[in-house]
């Protein structure tokens, strides 16, 4: 039962963090919001072609938009020491991995599904679409912050660059985009490819907590 | 309690510390003393279990601490240098996040107290980015009495305090023994406090 | 339950998760992603008239003609079936009799596939030209070959 | 087979294996050329363009064997805990960035002629594409890290990870290629290479492995020498 607290009182440290500085995530949301902007002066207001790209539009802005907030993953509570008052309290490196992701996923990705409709209005992708696209997402986001939190453990002690952290979520997130689009263009083989997504998912979702945590229990050691 | 026996580190073939011996019974006060970077973090980290000893071993409890890392856990609070309250939050969610994170039983009246002594409590709804930097230190010093355990390790707790506030430390420290709690601390100034036994590094 | 046994069920759950993960991606691609239908897997009861498919095949030689610059009809086939084909369009360069193609569109009602596009591709197999020179002259080799 | 794994015994065996493994590289790398250049006829559809398929292909070959030898040696160093496996792994990186690059540019040299661009998606080409920035991604981790000990093991779970994620990236890239243009009739055509021709591409490979080979021995000679000098 004592377990059971811990991780619900994690996540309301979680919440008050994230809440507080409520600015972090509308900006993540409005660079969602002018990238798209940016996309129609570039592509121009014709209809057709916007609704033809929109999708890839969506999906890849959602890419970009949440390697944003990498840094808000382990860094602020590396640094504080946080990290390691956590583990002093009894959870173990790769708990905190999974903890921290679905953190990731509730602050981060889901304003993000919910500023989907908005979007698809704004490029006129048509309704069906969007229940796909919002499907492809669900899962799609949970990959992506499983990436996040092994890439931006993986750069905590990376001092000189840490853009490689994003590239590395987006290098492993092109079976992910391939996927998603392909859930949403063709909807007679849904069912197989959302499984296949689904596939992808459980797959990232076992490799995140060893691989995460044996780097956060490098950068603690050797910090 | 913890018992230390000739344990000794290696980072990058370079060593650290060699055949420490230490033994913490409940009630007394060890300290590390040593200049800067002479390890006495290190050690404090391998005491934690953070950091794999290449030599010697540690025992908790008469068992080995690898073994039992938990029950540990549950008994230890570590203050490290820096300060782990959230800045961005004021100190009345720090307090509560505290409270909550650690399970503490303790109740509120208890913490308006060490608040008082501290004489922390007029910033308790002001973000802890304002305060100053020996103000930030003492907030720290709450988690001890938050976390409410029996083994203390902190890590340079004298450093940019002020004189009273040393008193104060004192006097906490010495409370803490009494209850048979046990302290284990490095400095690298001579704090003048009573002190069971001494590491020099 | 003691550390190493608690790690020991952690790396085995890992490795069933990871193994299901595998199964269920694999057994999904064969299940129904097929690319295309071969003639002889289209069987005409269940044809839903101008639904788009993807027929994959041989140019069955010699059923090749040209009605007009923009208008041709074949017949496409895997040696067990083969289906008319009428389409309009520019073909690929390499699309020609006994070549392999791909063809995308819908059956129309009488039964005659209107293809929207063709892809046809270079098959991978390597021959050497003089092997070519060789067939030619053995007159095995069809002449409309450019 | 002591000397897979541990440095002193290593830099005895390349020592002795250095100089033959040269020269027989040499006379593999004149013997692949003459075969692919002169002696092997043209292709019966490409004509003479299908000779760079000696290099293209062998170059593809030998990028994901290095990237498989480096995946093994990650496992054994952070597993078996065997330190070689991250000298080998700093060590080897640059050469397989350097053969997938020979196979990105003699691909993109093959594309122009048969499809008329110097840059085609088909599914080989781009995940080729893919693993070159995985091998970038690894080069660039090993510079950006202050502190060795953090370095090397990050450097191996990443190619760990990637190790992982690689036949997932080949996978989705292959149903993304049919996606768009359907695969040629694989059910009827096994891709069938002439005997004529499969002689060079055999050579051509052995060569790329005697080169590579020398290289690496060089790099990790150099990259153990270096951990010696600055940690004495």
């Amino acid at each position: 039962m004592k377990f059971l607290n811990k991780i619900i009182f994690f996540y309301y440290r979680e919440y008050k963090l994230n809440l507080s500085g409520f600015q972090d995530i509308l900006t993540n949301i409005i660079f969602f919001f002018v990238s798209i902007l940016i996309f129609i002066f570039s592509i121009g207001p014709n209809k057709e072609i916007i609704s033809l790209v929109g999708v890839g539009i969506v999906w890849t802005l959602l890419l970009l938009s949440s390697t944003l907030s990498l840094r808000k993953f382990y860094q602020d509570d590396f640094e504080d020491g946080n990290l390691l008052i956590l583990h002093l309290n009894g959870l173990s490196f790769g708990f905190i991995a999974i903890l921290k992701t679905f953190s990731h996923f509730f602050f981060v990705q889901v304003p993000f599904l919910l500023s989907i409709p908005i979007a698809c209005i704004l490029l006129n992708i048509a309704n069906d679409k969007l229940i796909y696209l919002s499907a492809s997402f669900g899962i799609g986001s949970l990959i992506l912050s499983c990436l996040g939190s092994i890439s931006s453990s993986m750069n905590l002690m990376n001092q000189r660059n840490f853009l490689l952290g994003s590239v590395i979520v987006m290098i492993f997130s092109v079976p992910v985009i391939i996927f998603s689009i392909g859930i949403i263009n063709m909807e007679e083989s849904f069912n197989s490819l959302i499984n296949i997504l689904f596939g992808i998912l459980l797959i990232v979702f076992a490799i995140n907590p060893w691989a995460s945590g044996l780097c956060l229990k490098l950068s603690i050691e050797n910090n | 309690m913890i018992i230390v026996k000739d344990l000794s580190v290696e980072r990058l073939n370079k060593k650290i510390f060699e055949n420490i011996n230490l033994s913490v019974v409940s009630g007394n006060i060890t300290i590390l003393k040593g200049r800067n970077g002479s390890g006495k973090t290190t050690l404090i980290k391998a005491i934690l279990n953070i950091i794999e000893p290449s030599v010697g071993s540690i025992y908790w409890k008469g068992k080995l601490l690898k073994k039992n890392l938990y029950d540990f856990y549950n008994n230890v609070t570590y203050i490290a240098d820096r300060t782990s309250s959230l800045k961005k939050l004021t100190l009345k969610d720090n307090i509560n996040i505290w409270k909550k994170l650690f399970l503490s039983n303790i109740n509120n009246s208890q913490i308006e107290i060490a608040l008082k002594t501290l004489k922390l409590d007029k910033y308790l709804n002001q973000k802890v980015g304002r305060l100053s930097l020996g103000e930030t230190k003492k907030l720290e010093f709450l988690r001890l009495i938050i976390e409410n355990k029996n083994l203390w390790i902190l890590d340079e707790p004298l450093s940019n305090l002020d004189d009273d506030s040393i008193e104060l430390m004192k006097q906490t420290f010495e409370d803490h023994c009494g209850k048979e709690g046990s302290i284990i601390f490095s400095s690298h100034q001579n704090p003048g406090i009573y002190v069971t036994d001494e590491i020099n590094l | 339950m003691s550390l190493r046994f608690q790690r020991l069920l952690l790396i085995l759950l890992t490795l069933v998760i990871i193994l299901i993960a595998v199964l269920l991606i694999l057994y999904n691609t064969r299940e129904n992603v097929s690319y295309f239908y071969t003639p002889s897997e289209i069987d005409k009861s269940e044809i839903i008239i101008n639904k788009t498919i993807r027929i994959g095949g041989f140019i069955e030689n010699d059923s090749f003609n040209k009605i007009s610059s923009s208008s041709f009809k074949f017949r496409i086939t895997d040696e067990k079936a083969s289906i008319p084909v009428s389409y309009n369009g520019i073909l690929p360069d390499l699309f020609r009799e006994g070549q392999g193609a791909v063809i995308e569109g819908a059956f129309n009602n009488n039964d005659v596939f209107n293809a929207t596009n063709v892809f046809a591709k270079h098959d991978e197999n390597y021959m050497p030209a003089s092997i070519k020179e060789d067939l030619k002259d053995t007159g095995y080799w069809n002449k409309k070959y450019k | 087979m002591k000397f897979l794994v541990n440095p002193s015994k290593f830099n005895e065996i390349a020592d002795y294996i250095f100089k033959p493994v040269l020269i027989l590289s040499i006379i593999l790398f004149a013997l692949g050329l003459l075969f692919s250049l002169i002696i092997s006829p043209d292709d019966y559809q490409q004509g003479s363009t299908v000779r760079i398929m000696y290099v293209h292909v062998p170059s593809a070959w030998l990028a994901l064997l290095t990237y498989a030898i480096m995946t093994l040696y990650s496992i054994a160093a952070l597993a078996f805990r065997i330190p070689f496996g991250f000298i080998f792994n700093t060590a080897v990186a640059p050469i397989g960035a350097v053969f997938t690059l020979i196979c990105i540019v003699s691909g993109s040299l093959w594309g122009k002629p048969m499809w008329g661009t110097w840059w085609v998606w088909d599914a080989r080409l781009t995940s080729v594409a893919i693993l070159f920035i995985i091998y970038l991604i690894v080069i660039f981790m090993n510079l950006s890290f202050e502190n060795r000990i953090v370095r090397e093991k990050v450097v191996a779970i990443f190619i760990l990870v990637g190790s992982v994620n690689l036949p997932i990236v080949k996978f989705s890239v292959d149903w993304w290629n049919t996606l768009h243009q359907p695969a040629t009739i694989s059910k009827f055509s096994k891709p069938s290479i002439d005997p004529s021709m499969m002689t060079p591409l055999i050579i051509m490979t052995f060569a790329f492995m005697m080169i590579g080979l020398a290289i690496a021995i060089l790099r990790i000679k150099t990259e153990i020498i270096s951990r010696k000098s600055n940690l004495g």
